[in-house]
């Protein structure tokens, strides 16, 4: 098998890390460099920018820094994810993810090891070549007459009616499409109902929510602060965010204030 | 076998047709007479009466050729209606040529979702379906032969099963032919959407 | 040569296509036992290295070919160039057809890490895959053909390399899964941490 370039020699200059991509995966799987701080956007530049100082493109190269760049960015996801029991998106235990990935890197090698057993072969093969030469007519012509009933008619109702089956419908659970099941209005009156006590602290109005919930009530709190009802702090990042009414004139229907 | 032996030998056996000794001597890199010597070997080798294949020289050139003894045996390979049996893209598209007939190739290819070239090609070179003039957009039409109703055993088109026994959505109204491209292009939508791990 | 060896000959000059035993001896009005023998014969004096035509045994059956040191000077009479080479993707998407067949596109690209839609049409084209019916979300499925049996130069599919013995070694794999597993249970312990609001 041709040994190009690896993507694994691919070099990296980023923000955390310098060296060839194979050292960058071999410190990311050891923990050494954490997944969630590389930036893979610049890992995919930089394997740009050495595709057009090659001047070619490489598609055995190509396919491995593809995979490569696709496990990466799933695990990197993954990462990104809140951890939520109860959430469909991470059905998968860690153990479990590490297994998938795991065969998906041995399928993706098993079938390019067989791909270029199979290239091998057929250059092998190449130098035997096949008669094509069609048989004299007068060798070939069957008459209709000899012709016998050899297929069964139902073979032809059968494939119409596979042709008239629609696919059955698409599983929207399969599809990880989250369907929004609260609204905009429904968290602006239950943020208006906790800001009657003045101020409260945001994890306190989403406790217990799902993720959509959670942003579905940043935007509500979004809305009350365009609208002038509410403005919050935060004085650390991760910190808590206390939300607090704002000092309006006499008439809100905020209620009753307190800095 | 000499070494340029073997070369004109494979050279007769792929060409289709007579080849010259000009044309042998140049394709084998050597020269013309060297060239008339080895066929004289090969004419020897390849003598009438000994094998099943015989070396000919006909107008244009040489060429092998099957022993005229045995025409019955290669009559019975070759003559036979070949009738293997349908892969499912063949009956798919038989079906449908059957089914909608005069029926274009772009048609069918929008029914089953794929382009379906090599199946209709296949059918035609059975026998199985012919060419009946050509849609208001050029595309070449298919329709059915009389073959075709000998294979399946029927004595005219009205003989074809009715579908509705198989279709799995009765209730749906509409021509076949409109509720199968609708049916096709929802498939092709769908077939895009990758399997589930 | 005995006739039914003489026949024999003829009919595998005569078909472009591999025969089987079968076929061989309906056409030929002999028993399989007995063309089994006359192939035997036929194979002695086809044996590779001699004459400029072969004998194999390719894709379920027999067929003549020419010898490969006959390679250049066929070129050059024919000006037919060899079978061009597969492009890597056509490769790896013909080598996910051959083992797992049958096989949709969307299992090739999700196996890939890529969309194989141009190298699936490309090996459809060339008659290397076929279509097999369709997945139940009405996917076409592909399998791989007899012409891609013979231009590979097997028998059966049964001649293909296991594909195991590709595998890395289970201490490797071990190794790998150990890593694997660490850097998911590092993202468990990350993930404790609130999000960002």
């Amino acid at each position: 098998m041709p040994d190009p370039v690896r993507a694994a020699e691919l070099e990296l200059d980023l923000d955390v890390f310098a060296g060839p991509f194979d050292l960058l995966l071999t410190l990311i799987l050891r923990e050494e460099v954490d997944l969630l701080e590389v930036d893979l956007a610049d890992v995919v530049l930089a394997y740009l920018d050495h595709l057009e100082s090659r001047g070619e493109l490489d598609l055995e190269v190509a396919t491995e820094f593809l995979v490569l760049i696709a496990a990466l960015l799933e695990l990197k996801s993954r990462l990104m994810l809140p951890r939520d029991e109860d959430d469909e998106w991470l059905d998968l235990e860690p153990g479990e993810a590490a297994e998938e990935l795991l065969r998906r890197m041995l399928d993706n090698r098993r079938y390019r090891r067989a791909a270029s057993e199979l290239e091998a072969r057929l250059e092998a093969e190449s130098g035997y070549r096949y008669r094509s030469a069609p048989p004299p007519p007068h060798l070939k012509r069957a008459s209709l007459e000899a012709a016998e009933a050899v297929y069964e008619p139902a073979r032809l109702g059968v494939a119409m009616g596979d042709l008239l089956a629609h696919p059955p419908p698409i599983d929207v659970d399969h599809m990880h499409v989250v369907h929004p099941r609260v609204s905009v209005a429904a968290r602006l009156a239950h943020l208006r109902k906790l800001l009657r006590r003045g101020s409260f602290d945001f994890e306190e109005a989403v406790r217990d929510a799902d993720r959509v919930t959670i942003a579905t009530t940043l935007f509500a709190l979004l809305e009350l602060h365009k609208q002038g009802e509410a403005v919050w702090s935060q004085l650390e990042p991760f910190g808590e965010i206390t939300v607090s009414a704002r000092v309006r004139e006499a008439g809100s229907g905020a209620g009753e204030r307190a800095a | 076998m000499r070494d340029l032996d073997r070369t004109v030998e494979a050279l007769l056996f792929l060409s289709n047709d007579p080849v010259t000794v000009p044309e042998l001597a140049e394709a084998a890199r050597a020269g013309e007479g060297e060239v008339v010597e080895s066929l004289a070997r090969l004419r020897e080798n390849y003598a009438e009466g000994f094998r099943g294949i015989v070396l000919r020289e006909v107008a244009g050139g040489f060429t092998l050729a099957t022993d005229p003894s045995t025409e019955p045996a290669a009559r019975r390979l070759l003559a036979k209606p070949r009738t293997p049996p349908l892969t499912p893209a063949q009956a798919e598209t038989l079906a449908i040529v059957a089914y909608l007939q005069p029926v274009s190739r772009p048609e069918i290819a929008r029914i089953r979702g794929v382009a379906s070239d090599s199946a209709t090609s296949t059918l035609h070179d059975r026998g199985l379906i012919e060419e009946r003039g050509r849609s208001q957009f050029g595309a070449v039409l298919y329709r059915t032969t009389d073959l075709f109703l000998r294979l399946f055993g029927l004595r005219t088109l009205d003989d074809l099963p009715d579908p509705g026994q198989w279709d799995p959505t009765p209730e749906e109204e509409g021509e076949l032919r409109d509720r199968l491209i609708r049916a096709g292009e929802a498939r092709a939508g769908h077939a895009e959407t990758p399997a589930h791990t």
